[in-house]
């Protein structure tokens, strides 16, 4: 009976349209790694501090200025106190520099803008990870050549369990490891 | 074979059951219909509010708390899927044992069913703390890991269960629906009329040919349905009988809350159709009071049915010798050295659902249209308050006494019950108005069932 | 949309004259003619030689794919792709993962059982032609479509006056 | 929550006073509040903010559905919201500052807490505590586990005290009040500390100058006020709701030496308490509580309590025999022990003396007289002799201040000297001399005031304006007093009423020193920079002394009072206690372990025969009495705007948020009132309306009514809660009386509903509560719990690593509560309010059951902490459809509250009923600067999300993190849970089960061990051990074989 063809075929459409739609809904950003986190995310700050000066051209460590991040679950923002260890010397013309000085002497601070941000209820201890022998990079990717910082990994929930499932981690996939 | 009076009344031609049937639906709507209307939405309206401010406010409006976790909503939630499980009842179970009187009421039974799951349906979504996230109850490929469902949780099976009941139920009944759409898009005077129906019935022509797929499916849609509606409310019921509250973790559920469920279901159509028949008097020789009389044979088979259960829960609790299980139905009954603080809604439950239908052991009773609309009535505030003691009673005397307590009914909780009648009504209301009641297609074979000249099919 | 086939058709007022067509038709060696009637007439199936619908396999088909897709949800999303120690129990509980297999095979199997009518009967139909308006009603009709076998229209018409039909009417197309 | 946030300088020793140094002269005040980086930088939009901020009360809330244009606007946010929620996955998030400090103070690391030995004084009670405190924010206080006298143990209140440092009623900034001549009206403006200090000073110069305080234990301190008194020719006189003055006279009159001894009851075998609260809200209850169950651990030798109750006490509650009696009696019970002792029995040294028959003959056969079981109390008086030296009789409290308290006192000295107790259990010379207050001062003050002999007034930490009957005619007479100026931290009675208001830092900012007991001294110091512009109570006294340039050297030579401090510990503690240390060790080490010293030795004193002279059988009195009592949550009222203290129920009534008369069950009958029907108390003229709570097991003769309620200025928490029923007690002959005071009733045809958070009182014979008498137990052992058979189909998960586990010891919990309040402030457990309470929403994580078994008439209680059970078959975890509830592979039920939908399925489901749901958003309602006191480490819950003890996993994760660090294994007793720290009893012990050597583990293996419901077989991880009391009797009221589990 071909003379139904058209006809069927209209009903297929209208059901293939249904079921694009369907399993867009339900999948949800599921086909985009990444979309609707804040992976790449690289905000302008207000004094423009280049990582890959201080680590890769003064092989500055990151735990001279982030000196806490070995023994908090915080790794720390340095205090303008840090800074000014070099910069009361080093590039003192510089007009960030001076914007930086300004503020460390009227006992005021940076308003640097976070980049790496998790909800409350997400509790990252980075001391943890650092004994484990996770090193900076896992996470912030080749933080030592960024100029301007930026969100290297979606920091999404799976994106954690993916490297706590590795058998070779043998890292707790507790939901009270991060949930309490 | 024992002479059965005839399924319709009144010398009717094919044309005269056309006519009859697509009145309602061509002809422009009466007074009392309009004023019906007008206060269920109302209502409606009402209930939008009212569910706004529980969204807005939280659950706390609610007279729920600790230790009474779950109240109005979930009773009522259960109440109305009772309620809607008649429909498929009618139109699955009696067609396959070739109930033919089921064809006058099927289609408004259906139709009740697939308003009373939607009416039920929304409660378990709004009772969470956070219902915006609702959508987690479906396992969903996500971004968590990904995480997925607890599949051990009833509520879970409920979220699966109900779903694909309000599906199937709503397929079932449009399926039945679609060569009435066709009659009525043929008797169509206005193009409007007849595109809108036109696409409804989706171009049904009703060859031989399409009638035998259609009636194949027919039947198929109804063996799945039987097992089906049986499982949602068995299903209903584990949200109950899996949890291990003493009066709640009881094997006889499935089939009591099954039971209920019919128990409810029947009263329901008994309410609406009592009804119908006023609003639409010519409906009076298709629904006839023998339709009537049966379906409260039925109410009070299954009443007796429940009433077994209330019984037997006792017993087993006395015979289980668990002593959280004894006093909880003491407690219920009042008996005195428990709080009984609920004994009044329990013995409000056995009046209403194990008393009054003995009436219709009396077959006047059964035959007369008052009397089976207040018993109906009472059937289904009886049926409110067995899930109200259920749920109420079970958890505010529970295991320690230290965490006994009542529940804290507040205006919002007789706000929720009374507003979701209203969505449901305006519902039923539109579909009296805008759809066959009574199926045309389904009707015509039956034409002379009961006939003189020959015993029909 | 594209025209339908052209052809011939009687209306008949009763149920049991339109059979007596039917039965006539065939054995006059027509096969591709059809009946039309506003509901379904029991014998019509011999009458015009109607295959059992084949419906019923795509039921049980669809029914076993949904029941082993809802054992496989639940086993591979609880035991395989990441167990959770959910109140002691056994990460695979099998008896608590039935109710789901069980809706989920009903869903599949009604939901797919539609579909195939919808294809069965090429629904849905953009405003098919109509041969009359009653027939959805009290009227029937057997069609003869002019690709059959031995299409005649003098002939037909005949046949059907004889065995009663109300209206004998040419049809452009349906 | 990004801790990184906090930005404030952290208040540290030197740069404090370099900072102070610089300020001079404006010393401690300096503006620099550090709430925020905007208010810091005196930014006005934060002004704006500032004054529209408290506006919302969490317990005022009315049913937010009332005003309908308000309930609009949030149905659309909310749709919004849920828009947004919808769509969440898909927008970026706002952008969030970082703001690092401009100088890294070296002792914060963020996110890692410190903690700073200081010491919580509440008037009678000096416990050595630790502060944690997190980017120099106070957060948590905790037990001095080294302290020698409170060893680690707190109270309720002790924990409360947190909140009042962020409370948002405290004065932010000195205040003037312009008043008329009547002083009828009140006019409250600003002004600066130096126009005050400036006008006051001058007022000094003009002499009579009274210093009204409370009980000051600080040495310093003291020193002081003596000194600002000799520069003004100023009177010191001290008081206090508690003054402890009957103690005193009667050790005076005694012994001769004025001051409240020490007692050891730690070193008693057997106890007996006339009407002295000692476990609940007498004198030291943390550390009594800390010693008391130290003798009931080991069964052994477990000491016995004896108690004659006439509230239903939580010693009452806690003793092995209780006897109810009314307040007129507590007398004749002391002496009839006395009498049945020396004169029926014949012994102890004064058996042959002829006057100390003659005085105890008129207390021949009180037992009868009083309707006391006559065996029992002749047992009671033989135990007491068995155990002489190791026995231990006290009285005291508001309940004993009848007319006849110091009489009572001299008995009870009585009783102790004959069965050779002095220098034993009750030492003179360790006793706290500090507690000086006196009643007969303040009245004797009172009458100069009225006669206008005082000029100036400065009253300091005392509120007579609310805490003294206005019989004693206090308010008339402040009146009378040119220039009255106060030190409160708020806008309370007192402040209506002075000229001035120098509010004082708040105890935690401030520094200061407290003698604990004789011998042992320990430091206060602050954790916090003060947040707002108040100065202490010392310094204020030494910049008037300053400014008038009067007084002796030491007072004006400092600029700040922790100099002053300082230089005193030099000259005056440091000599006496310094045991050849360098001055600087000894000081770093006080600060370290927060004390110096021990409580020094004492022998036996010989007792004053003439003294028992002055008690005289006074006739007996029928008719009502009134008991007036304070609570463990409120005590004298002086802390009454802290929520949680309201919140916490009273642990025998179970009722919060309000005070109420206590009738017994005959009584009740015999007034035919019900729980809640409102009653007035007349007692000489003086009316009040309170509503009834039925108290089993009180005298039929005794109406007992809680004090600390019904403050009028307190705050926006504590006022108008309750009745204020210090307005009872009344002046007869230069002292005052509370309690044993003739009362009349009369039923008032009103009801008003009490917020009860535990209702059911009955076990319904189901063993819960497992309780047997010592000597079942030694005939039964385990037997006394009844164990069922369990089984199960399937082997379960096993537990590598760590399990953790939780045992209470019931039979050391004495049901203090310290826990509750501990709790609420680690995990930031929201207060509901009384409306939502009688809802049964209070969403206490840890709650104390409290059951009554016996009779009606006399019932013994017993307690029962109940926090979540951790479940292995968690019935909770099952029934979550979206796994927002789990478990974890060390045995944690773990709750995940940004998972949850909020079904609630889990709180129906769980036998214990421990959850407790977010019926609102709380969070909204807590008002700033409230927010400061939330524990970082815990994640605030919104609406719609449940939430339950979670074994404190933040604390799990910090020790194990610090093991990790150091890379050391973790022991046993590195996790201490937030209750297990509170209490002072050490009912609760946490650990690892895995480790059999762990103290949990052990306890897990005793035979008095066994799991709440353990036939229902959800594998709790929590065990009890069953409750022992030694009566002496056999089969207590409930004995498991009997009716445990079954009936």
């Amino acid at each position: 009976m071909q003379h139904r063809h058209d006809v069927r075929n209209f009903g297929g459409m209208v059901f293939i349209i249904l079921f694009a739609a369907f399993s867009v809904l339900t999948t949800g950003c599921k086909f985009q790694p990444g979309w609707g986190y804040n992976k790449g995310y690289s905000p302008e700050q207000p004094i423009p501090f280049d990582h890959s000066i201080h680590v890769s051209k003064h092989n500055i460590q990151c735990q001279y200025c982030h000196n806490q991040v070995e023994r908090s679950t915080h790794s720390n923002i340095p205090a303008l106190s840090t800074c000014m260890n070099c910069h009361m010397q080093v590039k003192t013309d510089s007009p960030h520099i001076q914007k930086l000085r300004d503020a460390y002497d009227k006992g005021a601070s940076v308003e640097w803008v976070k980049v790496h941000m998790l909800p409350d209820f997400v509790r990252f201890n980075h001391a943890a990870h650092l004994k484990k022998g996770v090193n900076c990079q896992t996470c912030h990717g080749a933080i030592e050549t960024m100029s301007r910082v930026t969100q290297n990994a979606d920091l999404s929930m799976g994106w954690c369990i993916n490297c706590h499932r590795q058998p070779e981690n043998n890292a707790p996939l507790n939901c009270t490891t991060c949930h309490y | 074979m024992i002479k059965r009076n005839q399924l319709i009344i009144g010398n009717k031609s094919f044309k005269d059951i056309t006519d009859d049937i697509c009145a309602p639906v061509e002809r422009f709507p009466s007074k009392g219909w309009v004023g019906l209307f007008l206060g269920a939405k109302t209502l409606l309206i009402f209930y939008i509010f009212v569910l706004g401010m529980v969204l807005a406010n939280g659950m706390g409006l609610l007279g729920v708390n600790h230790p009474v976790a779950w109240g109005t909503m979930i009773i009522t939630f259960v109440f109305w899927i009772g309620i809607g499980h008649a429909g498929t009842l009618i139109s699955a179970i009696l067609f396959l044992f070739r109930q033919k009187w089921r064809t006058s009421v099927a289609r408004t039974a259906e139709a009740m069913t697939v308003f009373a799951v939607m009416t039920a349906g929304l409660f378990p979504l709004l009772h969470t703390g956070r219902p915006w996230l609702d959508f987690w109850l479906f396992p969903y490929p996500n971004q968590r890991g990904p995480l997925w469902v607890n599949f051990r949780s009833p509520l879970l099976w409920d979220v699966f269960a109900v779903s694909t009941y309000a599906t199937v139920s709503m397929v079932f009944w449009y399926i039945g629906l679609v060569p009435d759409f066709a009659t009525i898009k043929d008797r169509a005077k206005n193009k409007v009329r007849r595109m809108v129906y036109g696409a409804l019935s989706l171009g049904w022509k009703g060859t031989a040919r399409n009638w035998s797929h259609y009636e194949m499916l027919y039947l198929l849609l109804a063996g799945l349905s039987a097992p089906l509606v049986l499982s949602v409310h068995t299903i209903v019921s584990f949200d109950f009988s899996v949890a291990g509250l003493p009066g709640w973790h009881t094997t006889i559920f499935p089939p009591y809350f099954v039971a209920g469920a019919i128990f409810s279901g029947f009263a329901m159509v008994i309410t609406l159709m009592t009804l119908v028949r006023i609003g639409f008097p010519q409906f009076k020789d298709y629904i006839t009071i023998d339709h009537m009389e049966v379906m409260n044979k039925i109410i009070m088979t299954t009443g007796m049915m429940v009433g077994y259960a209330y019984a037997s829960e006792f017993f087993v609790a006395w015979y289980s010798g668990n002593p959280y299980e004894r006093y909880a139905f003491l407690n219920r009954a009042g008996v005195p050295g428990t709080s009984g603080d609920y004994a009044w809604s329990y013995w409000i439950m056995v009046t209403c659902n194990v008393i009054i239908p003995q009436l219709f052991w009396f077959k006047w009773a059964r035959r007369n249209i008052p009397t089976m609309f207040i018993v109906s009535i009472f059937v289904n505030i009886g049926m409110w308050f067995e899930r109200f003691v259920i749920t109420v009673t079970s958890l505010h005397n529970d295991f320690l006494p230290s965490n006994w307590g009542n529940y804290a009914w507040s205006f919002w909780d007789g706000a929720v019950l009374f507003g979701s009648f209203g969505m449901f009504l305006t519902l039923f209301l539109l579909y009296l108005r805008l759809v066959p009641a009574i199926s045309i297609a389904e009707i015509k074979p039956v034409l002379d069932v009961g006939k003189d000249k020959k015993g029909g099919h | 949309m594209a025209r339908g086939i052209g052809g011939i058709a009687a209306i008949f007022l009763e149920e049991h004259a339109v059979l007596e067509a039917a039965r006539k038709t065939k054995s006059e060696g027509f096969t591709k003619f059809d009946a039309i009637s506003p509901y379904p007439i029991h014998g019509m199936e011999e009458a015009c030689d109607i295959k059992r619908s084949w419906i019923p396999y795509v039921t049980f088909v669809t029914g076993t794919i949904g029941l082993v897709s809802g054992l496989l949800l639940t086993w591979w999303t609880s035991a395989v792709s990441w167990p959770i120690n959910v109140g002691g129990k056994p990460f695979f509980s099998l008896p608590a993962f039935i109710p789901i297999i069980f809706e989920l095979t009903i869903l599949f199997a009604a939901l797919s059982s539609v579909g195939a009518l919808f294809y069965a009967c090429g629904l849905p139909k953009i405003d098919p032609p109509v041969i009359d308006p009653d027939l959805t009603s009290h009227k029937f009709a057997i069609f003869v479509p002019e690709n059959d076998t031995g299409y005649d229209v003098a002939k037909l018409e005949r046949m059907f006056k004889d065995l009663g039909a109300v209206e004998v009417k040419k049809v452009a197309e349906y | 929550m990004s801790d990184t946030h906090s930005h404030h300088d952290h208040d540290h020793d030197e740069q404090e006073l370099a900072a102070k140094k610089a300020a001079r002269p404006k010393i401690e005040h300096d503006n620099k509040f550090w709430l925020s980086l905007d208010q810091y930088q005196q930014n006005p939009e934060f002004k704006k903010l500032a004054e529209t901020e408290f506006l919302s009360s969490p317990l005022k809330e009315e049913d937010d559905s009332a005003n309908e244009g308000w309930a609009r606007r949030e149905f659309l946010k909310l749709m919004g919201a849920s828009l947004a929620m919808a769509t969440a996955g898909c927008i970026r998030r706002p952008v969030e500052k970082i703001i690092p400090y401009n100088k890294q103070p070296e002792e914060v690391v963020l996110g890692v807490p410190n903690f700073y030995t200081t010491t919580y004084f509440d008037g009678s009670e000096a416990i050595g505590v630790l502060v944690k405190t997190r980017e120099g924010r106070p957060l948590k206080i905790e037990g001095n586990p080294s302290h020698p006298i409170s060893q680690g143990g707190t109270t309720a209140r002790a924990q409360a005290s947190l909140l009042g440092l962020y409370d948002p009623d405290r004065l932010r900034a000195p205040k003037k009040n312009l008043f008329n001549e009547k002083r009828s009206n009140k006019d409250g403006i600003g002004i600066s500390w130096d126009d005050m200090d400036k006008n006051i000073s001058e007022q000094l110069k003009k002499g009579a100058v009274v210093v009204l305080t409370g009980a000051l234990t600080s040495p310093a301190t003291r020193s002081v006020v003596s000194e600002f008194g000799q520069a003004f020719g100023a009177e010191h006189v001290a008081w206090e709701p508690f003054t402890h003055e009957e103690i005193r006279e009667g050790q005076k009159s005694c012994y001769g030496d004025d001051l409240v001894p020490g007692y050891r009851f730690d070193r008693a075998q057997m106890i007996v308490s006339l009407d002295a609260d000692f476990l609940g809200a007498w004198l030291t209850p943390a550390t009594f509580t800390k010693q008391f169950s130290k003798t009931r651990k080991d069964l052994g030798k477990m000491s016995r309590l004896v108690m004659f109750d006439s509230s239903y006490s939580l010693t009452g509650a806690n003793a092995d025999i209780r006897v109810r009696i009314k307040p007129s009696q507590q007398l004749d019970v002391a002496m009839g022990l006395a009498h049945e002792i020396v004169v029926n029995k014949g012994r102890s040294s004064y058996a042959g003396n002829s006057n100390a028959k003659s005085v105890l003959s008129a207390f021949a056969g009180t037992a009868k007289k009083l309707g006391i079981e006559e065996e029992l109390f002749k047992r009671i008086a033989d135990d007491l002799w068995e155990n002489k030296g190791q026995s231990l009789v006290v009285a005291g409290g508001l309940q004993t201040l009848t007319a006849d308290a110091v009489e009572l006192q001299i008995a009870v000295n009585f009783l102790n000297s004959i069965l050779e107790n002095d220098g034993k259990t009750v030492e003179g010379r360790s006793g706290n001399s500090s507690l000086k207050s006196s009643n007969k001062e303040l009245l004797a003050l009172i009458k100069n005031m009225e006669q206008g002999k005082v000029k100036t007034l400065i009253i300091h930490r005392t509120n007579p304006m609310y805490a003294l009957s206005s019989s004693a005619g206090f308010a008339e007479a402040i009146k009378k007093v040119e220039m009255v100026i106060t030190t409160s931290e708020r806008d309370d009675e007192v402040a209506q009423a002075a000229h001035y208001v120098a509010p004082d830092n708040h105890p935690m900012e401030t520094w200061s020193d407290a003698e604990v007991t004789a011998g042992v001294f320990g430091l206060q110091q602050p954790t916090i920079r003060p947040m707002y512009d108040t100065r202490s109570f010392q310094l204020s006294l030494m910049t008037w002394a300053f400014l008038a340039n009067k007084g002796p050297k030491r007072l004006l030579a400092y600029e700040t009072f922790f100099d002053y401090l300082k230089n005193y510990w030099k000259e005056e503690i440091h000599p006496k206690q310094g045991r050849g240390q360098s001055f600087d060790d000894f000081w770093n080490q006080a600060l370290q372990e927060g004390f110096v010293g021990e409580s020094v030795n004492s022998s036996a004193r010989s007792f004053r025969a003439e003294a028992l002279n002055q008690v005289k059988k006074s006739k007996d009195k029928t008719g009502y009495e009134l008991v007036l009592y304070p609570t463990i949550q409120l005590g004298d009222g002086s802390n009454n705007n802290i929520a949680w203290l309201h919140e916490l129920p009273d642990p025998v009534t179970k009722v919060c948020w309000d005070n109420y008369v206590c009738v017994s069950l005959a009584t009740s009958q015999k007034l035919k009132i019900k729980n809640g029907s409102v009653v007035q108390l007349t007692v000489n003229n003086k009316k009040i309306d309170l509503p009834v709570h039925i108290q089993p097991g009180l005298h039929d003769e005794v109406l007992a009514v809680a004090i600390g309620y019904g403050r009028t200025h307190v705050g926006r928490v504590g006022n108008g809660v309750g009745q204020n029923s210090y307005e009872l007690a009344s002046v007869s002959n230069g002292n005052l009386v509370y309690s044993g005071q003739e009362t009349q009733v009369t039923v008032l045809n009103k009801t008003y509903k009490l917020a009860q958070t535990q209702e059911h009182h009955s076990m319904e014979g189901r063993q819960i509560v497992v309780e047997a008498t010592l000597k079942d137990y030694e005939k039964k052992k385990e037997h006394i719990i009844h164990r069922h058979p369990i089984w199960s189909i399937w082997s379960g998960h096993a537990y590598n690593g760590n399990k953790w586990a939780m045992a209470v010891d019931l039979n050391s919990c004495t049901g203090c509560s310290a826990c509750v309040v501990a709790c609420q402030a680690e995990n930031n457990i929201p207060v509901v309010g009384k409306k939502y309470v009688m809802q049964g929403r209070e969403m206490h994580w840890i709650r104390i059951d409290r059951y009554y078994t016996g009779t009606p008439e006399n019932p013994s209680a017993v307690f029962q902490p109940l926090m979540c059970q951790h479940c292995d078959n968690a019935p909770c975890e099952t029934v979550c459809p979206v796994l927002a509830t789990v478990h974890t592979d060390d045995g944690l039920n773990a709750m995940v509250y940004n998972r949850c939908v909020g079904t609630r399925y889990c709180s129906n489901n769980c036998p214990y009923k421990v959850r407790r749901f977010n019926w609102f958003n709380y969070v909204k309602k807590i008002e700033k600067p409230l927010h400061l006191a939330l524990n970082p480490e815990v994640t605030v819950r919104m609406r719609g999300v449940m939430e339950k003890c979670t074994f404190c996993v933040q604390r799990i994760k910090e020790a194990k993190n610090e093991a990790r660090i150091d890379s050391r294994p973790l022991k046993d007793g590195d996790i201490k849970t937030a209750c297990q720290t509170a209490c002072p009893a050490e009912a609760i012990v946490f650990g690892d089960m895995n480790d059999s050597e762990s103290r949990v583990s052990k306890m897990f293996k005793h035979e008095r061990s066994y799991a709440l419901l353990e036939e229902w077989n959800a594998a709790p991880s929590v065990r009890y051990l069953a409750k022992i009391r030694n009566n002496g009797k056999e089969s207590a009221s409930s004995d498991p074989e009997s009716k445990g589990g079954h009936s």
